[in-house]
């Protein structure tokens, strides 16, 4: 089950990249999705907001493979069965998720992190003798400074600041060239400036892949949804979708969310 | 043993005077003589002789020479010397000696005394019978626990002729309903022997609700064989085999084999049941066992997450603070030994507890988060404590009895002893357990503890004091660990290697019960003792604990997290 | 990479400390190691043996030491680890030359040091009862041998004197004491007309602390006939097995329990009430009486009160102490002797030297296989620890190395 | 800037350096006569060869913990089935010199079997033996790894099993009938390849074999260290879950390198076996796996001079307190295990490169290896580079 390079198999003739079909998660009686259905099209950036519990994590567990759907299928592209997939294979087919602390190997080198995450085979003979050739090289150069962190490639992570953890994380997603990358709260625990460097980030990243943010944060999701779907879920299903102004306007979801 | 028959006058004459010692004859000289030689017959002999005697003179005699205070000079004179005062075993009375007053202790006595005053050593089987002898007399006593003692003495082995008698007489005048059916019994056996097929047929009845060894002997002595057959193998003894070749039947009559049959089922029925309740209950036991000795880590390691394998040694301190309070008792309160673990059990409590929390602010306080550092550290202090209780007590194990209340046992279902210190430490294990779950559900503590436990950032934030509640909580830990030590003392070794024989088993438990699971804790000390008591049988004791171990291996793969692993959404 | 240089430093610290360390030694003494743990598993029996050790060395030395030179005592601790028995061993022969190592206890720990004695020629006294089963020109052997203990132990047990037992459970850990000594006794038996129906053979692991089940089997088995346990259960397990058989009521005159490996010292860590009756052998017992027995106890005694040894009150002599005594004492008269140290010359001198034991006997070393003619006694436990004499040979017995009840041993009786 | 450069040249030189002095030893063993100055005894010699191989099982013990965060409390098992492994072909190798002059070893006699049992058939092949020393364990350890991994089993609960592993083996090897000569194990080895175990020659070739071993497997670790693979081993260390989500298997990684862990393991214990002369089950009790571990810390886990270091400080030390303070040596010992987990996190290796402290990462149970010392660990790295 080496996880391949070639994106084998992701067949997204229909234009759609991710099918969340009806899926239901429940831990001992309680449902954290409850027949969630979703659709991300092909380089769509789609905004998922919704209130604490609501089921928004539980969901990037389940398109990760980390939790398997008790109910309800999750496909990437039309043919792969994210619930038959491991975690890596699923890293592997082009699924890249960042968490929501963020999480990078902090006693690797800026560099380290990045060249631990390029995209090839990561099986253990290949790594054991893989090298580093100049396009790889010249790749993660780009990656850095995509996410602003030239000349700090031969710092310790986790000497980075929480704002540059989180774009290494990014980072490394990149390094992946995932088809579709999860974002779970980006922006979380940063500064306005941050927050505001990651918008653009997100903005260049914008169609290259699809991606998928999850967020608090409403005038980040308003800066980045810009015309784009943004989808409320609630209590573990969808409550409601559409253009963040609709949503908004949406008095459902200000019940729910807005809360008044 | 003809013997008996003078037994029986005596026991008559004890009858007609009522209860009690009657007109006073001291004792022959000659079998006080025999008795201090060393010719093994002859002082066989002696005790029957005795004993034959049945008076107040012969019980003493024979119980100093059970209790080894019955002295001899070289010259044959002999004395029971107990304690202070010595008595002329012939007489009873003070010896008269020129100047010795009576009452004088041993010293003084044996320095007017021809020199070389020594015991009179007694062997198993001078033992056997001083005891069969005793329990002759025993039987016509007026209390019911000495004649019910007396009785269940006597079984065993087959009475003799003037035995017989005597247990006639007594089952005559016996009006205790056990009692009575044990003598019964016991001459149902005489009555095997009997000429007429039917009072065999009686007696085989009647000892088809015995539990004695030796009646079962006999019936499968009637079932054998004569030719070649060996007791304990009963051929189809159905009528007609008489006349095969194997030889002629133990028992001619076939009715009676028949009988015999029946009892040997009833009593095998019930032998098997016995065995199977038996191991359930030694199952329960050892379950106990491992459960106070994991008690204290389930806390410890279960609930703050600290791999300490120093562990075993708390148990150890506990077991030599039990043995310390026993010594003191010994020496400034021997009246009231029995219940030196009433100041044992608070003692080795908070000597654990007390070594505990100093560990815990010295050492372990510093390796929170790196719960594997601690296992190094505390390993160190293992090796430490090893030693210095070494250097205190020396490498020997010390001695720690069992309270007189606590040794010996109850007999259940006629052959099944439950050993009064095993019930009694089943019994304090559950009640460390309900103590334990009390203080950490409903008392302010416990809920300290278990918001640390839980958060430990947040509950510092509350205010909660999580310095001083992580002190307390090993503590707590160790001082339960302390409590195992004093239960285990009851039953094994108090030695330096103590924890040792415990730490990996206790390990064992928690972590099969699941980190954090106090109820898991005590389902999986349970759940192993049973395993392992009911594998013994069949695989014997090494093969059962590779089993145990490579279950708990296996298990731990199916369930991670132990037998009560909390299912929840994936944190990161 | 500095690191790698203090690495150097170290072996070569290492190699100069171990290796140049020890052998300057002074030639006005003549040094014997002693070999026992004092740590780890072992130390419950062994520590005693070291102090034995070294109270008869400072006996020797008062009377003016061997050779007009005084013995100078190199203890180490093998700390219950069978390699290091073998590294501490070889330390003492080839680094601190001593003339003669006493010790050891567990046959494991034997073997260990034997190859290491054969190559450099050293000499060591072995103070335990145990297997046979094994010969060594380089190996004193003072404790028992199977036929000086196992054997008579039997014979009592099946005389009328013993109770006339017919029925057997021998019971032992399980190691290779035990099962040499069972493989043996099972032959006897055999010999004796015993059938294998009527005995019953048992091992446990080391330190198995629960007999109940054991003891339930050995009632069950009791059921069939007059029955005998003889026990070789290792030190450590034999308090818990004692305590459930007190507690199960099985008293020594229903099924009488010989054990091998129980002595006063094993006896301090019970309550023996329960236990009274039941059997032990051995060579010697401290409730002997004779004068050499009386001095050895007194002297005992002082010696622990005085080092302050722990619970020295309650200070007890038992048999491998005795042997070790008797060997140290062997060892020196030898020495005088060949008026030598050299291992040959005091081989050569071991043979028939013989010494006032505290046993009462008169031991001699036997030249031809480096064992003592030892008496046997029988004793049973009484109610404060100690034991009563019920029988014992009337002289002492020649060793049986090669027990002829195991095949193969035919014509190998000395060296 | 991270490459797979092995070592920096300085630390070539030092292992040279090292490796040539200490190859010296046998040569002035044979060289000198006793009593000679520059004489080495055997005694010396063979305590630095038993010290080797636990400094190698040290190393391979910290491939594991050290860089991977797998804290195994049985690697003492792999170490000694390694030892029975060449210790079987040793007992062959006695033939009929034993004590009943049979072809099967005394303790079979003994026990009155008349043939070898299956498992030890081909045994009296050396080669193979020595294969089985380092399959063995392999197997072991693969078959265990590979459950144990896949049901994600971490931490604690890992350490805990492997000492339960241990534990059932040794308890395993007790046992007479098993067929691996009880309580006693192997001893009194006569011979290896035809050569007298005890005659110098042997010793000093012994002796030797375990250096280059020692040195080879250094040099292997410090490889696979340098390779893109240690700085997975690293990550799985300290973040598994993210190494998963950018598509590694720490399933496979683990496997790898726990696997070869105990192959080195077993090779230590294939050299340990003719130097020491013995080999019985208490190679197995769980308290010689954690001294193994013990080690490691001592010398400084996360590097791999460390182990090494530790492995002869601790066992020196052991060595020199057993016979200068027979009755306190164990104070001694415990209390340098204490001083160094308190004070000492980077081990002596941590006392002899002064570098300033580095921010703790994320702790918990599942990533065993203290921040400070995988902080050492990624340092050494740097610099050995």
């Amino acid at each position: 089950m080496n996880s391949v390079v070639k994106r084998a198999g992701l067949d997204t003739a229909h234009g759609v990249i991710l099918y969340l079909d009806d899926v239901t998660v429940s831990f001992d009686g309680f449902r954290a999705l409850n027949k969630l259905s979703l659709e991300i099209e092909v380089g769509e950036l789609r905004c998922i907001i919704g209130p604490n519990g609501a089921g928004k994590t539980t969901m990037m567990d389940v398109i990760t493979g980390r939790t398997r759907p008790t109910s309800g299928s999750a496909y990437f592209g039309q043919t792969m069965d994210l619930a038959r997939m491991s975690e890596p294979d699923i890293a592997g087919a082009g699924i890249g998720r960042k968490f929501q602390r963020p999480t990078v190997f902090e006693q690797h080198t800026v560099f380290d992190n990045l060249e631990l995450a390029i995209r090839m085979d990561k099986g253990v003979r290949r790594t054991l003798f893989a090298r580093l050739d100049s396009a790889q090289r010249d790749r993660i150069a780009e990656v850095l400074r995509l996410v602003r962190l030239q000349g700090q490639e031969n710092r310790l992570a986790g000497l980075l600041s929480h704002g540059q953890k989180q774009w290494l994380e990014i980072g490394m997603l990149l390094m992946q060239e995932p088809q579709l990358l999860l974002l779970d709260e980006p922006v979380a625990g940063m500064s306005d400036a941050e927050t505001a460097r990651t918008a653009e980030l997100l903005n260049e990243l914008r169609g290259k892949h699809s991606i998928v943010v999850v967020e608090h944060d409403m005038g980040f999701v308003a800066e980045i949804a810009q015309q784009g779907k943004v989808t409320v879920l609630h209590e573990g299903a969808v409550l409601a979708q559409g253009r963040m102004d609709q949503v908004q306007a949406d008095e459902r979801v200000i019940e729910v969310y807005l809360g008044r | 043993m003809k013997s008996w028959r003078y037994l029986l006058c005596g026991a008559a004459l004890v009858l007609q005077g009522g209860a009690g010692p009657v007109a006073h004859a001291a004792i022959a000289p000659a079998a006080l003589q025999a008795l201090a030689g060393d010719d093994p017959d002859a002082r066989m002999q002696a005790v029957s002789d005795i004993a034959a005697q049945a008076d107040g003179d012969a019980a003493r005699v024979l119980r100093a020479l059970k209790n080894d205070t019955l002295y001899a000079t070289p010259d044959g004179k002999v004395y029971i010397v107990d304690g202070p005062s010595i008595l002329d075993a012939a007489t009873g009375k003070p010896p008269v000696m020129p100047d010795a007053k009576p009452g004088a202790t041993l010293a003084a006595a044996s320095a007017v005394m021809p020199a070389g005053l020594d015991g009179i050593v007694v062997n198993n089987r001078l033992r056997g019978a001083v005891d069969a002898a005793l329990s002759g007399l025993a039987l016509l006593s007026p209390r019911r626990a000495e004649r019910l003692a007396a009785a269940r003495a006597l079984q065993g082995s087959e009475p003799d002729a003037g035995q017989t008698i005597l247990l006639r007489k007594a089952a005559g005048v016996e009006t205790d309903a056990e009692i009575g059916a044990l003598l019964r019994q016991l001459l149902a056996m005489a009555d095997l022997r009997a000429p007429d097929a039917a009072t065999r047929k009686q007696a085989v009845a009647a000892l088809a609700g015995s539990v004695d060894p030796q009646a079962r002997r006999m019936l499968q002595a009637m079932l054998a064989r004569s030719a070649g057959s060996t007791p304990g193998h009963a051929p189809d003894g159905a009528a007609g085999a008489v006349d095969a070749a194997g030889g002629a039947h133990g028992e001619p009559d076939p009715g009676v084999r028949a009988a015999a049959r029946a009892a040997l089922d009833a009593i095998n029925a019930r032998a098997a049941r016995t065995e199977w309740i038996g191991n359930l209950f030694y199952g329960v036991s050892l379950g106990s066992v491992l459960l106070l000795a994991a008690l204290g880590l389930a806390i410890t390691f279960g609930l703050m997450g600290i791999i300490n394998m120093a562990h075993g040694e708390l148990l150890m301190i506990g077991a030599y603070t039990t043995y310390g309070c026993q010594s003191l008792f010994r020496h400034y309160w021997p009246g009231a030994l029995d219940w030196y673990l009433a100041a044992a059990l608070p003692a080795s409590f908070l000597v654990a507890a007390t070594a505990g929390m100093a560990l815990e602010r010295t050492v372990i306080r510093w390796l929170y988060g790196r719960p594997l550092e601690t296992l190094l550290a505390t390993w160190g202090i293992s090796l430490m404590l090893m030693q210095l209780v070494r250097t205190l007590f020396g490498a020997q194990n010390v001695e720690v009895a069992n309270p007189a209340w606590m040794s010996g046992g109850v007999t259940v279902l006629g052959t099944l002893v439950l050993p009064y210190n095993r019930i009694a430490i089943i019994g304090f294990a559950f009640l460390v357990v309900g103590a334990v779950w009390l203080v950490l559900t409903h008392t302010r503590l416990g809920l300290f503890v278990r918001a640390v436990m839980q958060n430990r950032r947040m509950a510092d934030c509350v205010g909660v004091p999580t310095g001083r509640i992580d002190m307390m909580t090993f503590g707590l830990g160790s001082g339960i660990a302390g409590l195992g030590g004093a239960a285990l003392s009851q039953l094994g070794n108090v030695g330096p290697d103590l924890g040792q024989a415990y730490i990996i088993d206790s390990f064992m438990v928690v972590v099969l019960g699941g980190v954090g699971q106090l109820a898991g804790t005590v389902i999986a000390a349970l759940g192993l003792g049973e395993a392992n008591k009911l594998l013994e049988p069949l695989a014997g004791a090494v093969l059962a604990k590779i089993a145990i171990l490579v279950f708990i291996i296996v298990f731990i793969q199916r369930r991670p997290q132990g037998l009560f692993a909390l299912k929840g959404r994936s944190v990161e | 990479m500095q690191a790698r240089r203090t690495f150097v430093t170290r072996i070569a610290a290492a190699a100069a400390l171990l290796a140049a360390g020890l052998p300057a030694y002074a030639a006005d003494t003549i040094k014997v190691g002693i070999l026992h743990s004092l740590s780890g598993t072992m130390a419950i029996s062994e520590t005693s043996l070291k102090d034995v050790a070294l109270m008869t060395i400072d006996e020797i030395n008062a009377k003016g030491g061997v050779l007009g030179k005084k013995l100078e005592p190199v203890v180490v601790d093998p700390a219950s680890n069978w390699p290091l028995f073998a590294e501490k061993a070889r330390q003492l022969v080839a680094n601190d030359k001593v003339a003669a190592v006493f010790g050891c206890w567990t046959s494991v720990s034997r073997k260990s040091v034997l190859p290491v004695f054969k190559e450099l020629n050293g000499l060591l006294f072995y103070p335990v009862q145990y297997e046979g089963e094994e010969l060594e020109k380089n190996v004193f052997y003072t404790g028992a041998a199977p036929n000086q203990q196992a054997i008579p132990a039997v014979e009592y047990l099946m005389s009328k004197e013993g109770g006339g037992a017919r029925r057997f459970v021998l019971l032992g850990t399980d190691y290779v004491y035990p099962r040499t000594t069972n493989k043996i006794l099972r032959a006897y038996l055999k010999s004796k007309g015993v059938k294998d129906s009527d005995i019953d053979e048992a091992y446990t692991p080391f330190g198995h602390a629960d007999y109940q089940t054991i003891v339930a089997n050995i009632k069950k088995f009791a059921a069939g006939g007059k029955t005998a346990v003889i026990s070789t259960i290792n030190g450590d397990s034999n308090v818990p097995f004692y305590k459930e058989l007190g507690n199960a009521g099985l008293k020594a005159t229903d099924v009488p329990v010989v054990a091998f490996s129980v002595g006063e010292e094993e006896l301090r860590g019970v309550d023996t009430k329960p236990l009274v009756g039941h059997l032990a052998a051995w060579n010697y017992f401290q409730s002997v009486k004779n004068p050499a027995n009386v001095e050895f106890i007194k002297k005992w005694k002082a010696y622990a009160a005085a080092k302050k040894l722990p619970n020295a009150a309650s200070a007890v002599t038992n048999d491998p102490m005795e042997a070790t005594y008797v060997g140290i004492h062997m060892w020196a008269q030898a020495v005088e002797k060949a008026k030598s140290t050299d291992t040959d010359k005091v081989i050569a001198a071991m043979g028939g030297q013989s010494f006032q034991s505290p046993s009462g006997f008169t031991l001699t070393m036997d030249a031809t296989n480096h064992h003592l003619h030892k008496p046997v006694m029988i004793g049973e436990i009484k109610g404060d620890g100690q034991f009563n004499v019920v029988w014992k040979t009337k002289q002492p017995l020649r060793a049986q190395p090669w027990s002829p009840y195991i095949k193969g041993n035919e014509g190998k009786q000395s060296m | 800037m991270s490459s797979n450069v092995m070592f920096s040249r300085p630390a070539w030189i030092a292992v040279v350096l090292v490796a040539a002095l200490a190859a010296l030893l046998p040569v002035l063993h044979l060289a000198f006569p006793p009593g000679h100055a520059l004489h080495v005894s055997a005694y010396a010699m063979g305590l630095a060869g038993k010290f080797m191989c636990y400094a190698l099982a040290a190393l391979a013990l910290d491939l594991v913990w050290g860089y991977t965060g797998i804290l195994s409390l049985g690697h003492g098992l792999f170490f000694a089935l390694g030892a029975y492994a060449h210790g079987m072909y040793l007992m062959r190798a006695i033939g009929r010199d034993g004590v009943y002059q049979s072809d099967l070893p005394d303790f079979m006699v003994f026990l009155d079997w008349s043939a070898y049992p299956w498992y030890w058939a081909g045994t009296d092949s050396f080669w193979y033996c020595l294969a089985l020393a380092v399959l063995a364990p392999g197997v072991l350890a693969f078959v265990f790894g590979y459950f144990a991994f896949r049901s994600r089993i971490k931490g604690v609960y890992f350490s805990i099993i492997t000492q339960a592993m241990t534990y059932a083996f040794m308890l395993l090897f007790f046992r007479n009938d098993t067929g691996f000569g009880g309580n006693n194990g192997f001893t009194d080895f006569k011979r290896i390849l035809g050569h007298s175990v005890t005659a110098p020659e042997t010793r000093a070739v012994l002796y030797l074999a375990t250096l280059a071993c020692l040195v080879g497997a250094l040099l292997l670790c410090r490889w696979i260290a340098a390779s893109k693979l240690g700085r997975v081993l690293q990550a799985v260390r300290d973040a598994e879950s993210r190494l998963m989500f950018i598509g590694y298997d720490p399933l496979r990684f683990k496997l790898f390198v726990w696997t070869l862990s105990a192959m080195l393991c077993g090779v230590a214990g294939a050299l340990y076996v003719p130097q020491v002369g013995i080999v019985n089950p208490s190679e197995m009790s769980p308290a010689n796996s954690i001294e193994i571990v013990i080690w490691a810390a001592v010398g400084g886990r996360g590097t791999l001079v460390g182990p090494i270091l530790g492995a002869f400080t601790v066992n020196g030390l052991k060595s020199w307190f057993t016979a200068a303070f027979p009755d306190l040596w164990l104070f001694a010992l415990g209390l340098l295990f204490i001083l160094v987990t308190l004070f000492m996190q980077k081990g002596l290796l941590g006392l002899l490169k002064r570098r300033p402290a580095a921010p703790a990462a994320p702790d918990s149970p599942a990533s065993p290896a203290s921040p400070a010392s995988a902080e050492g660990a990624a340092k050494s790295e740097k610099e050995a580079a």
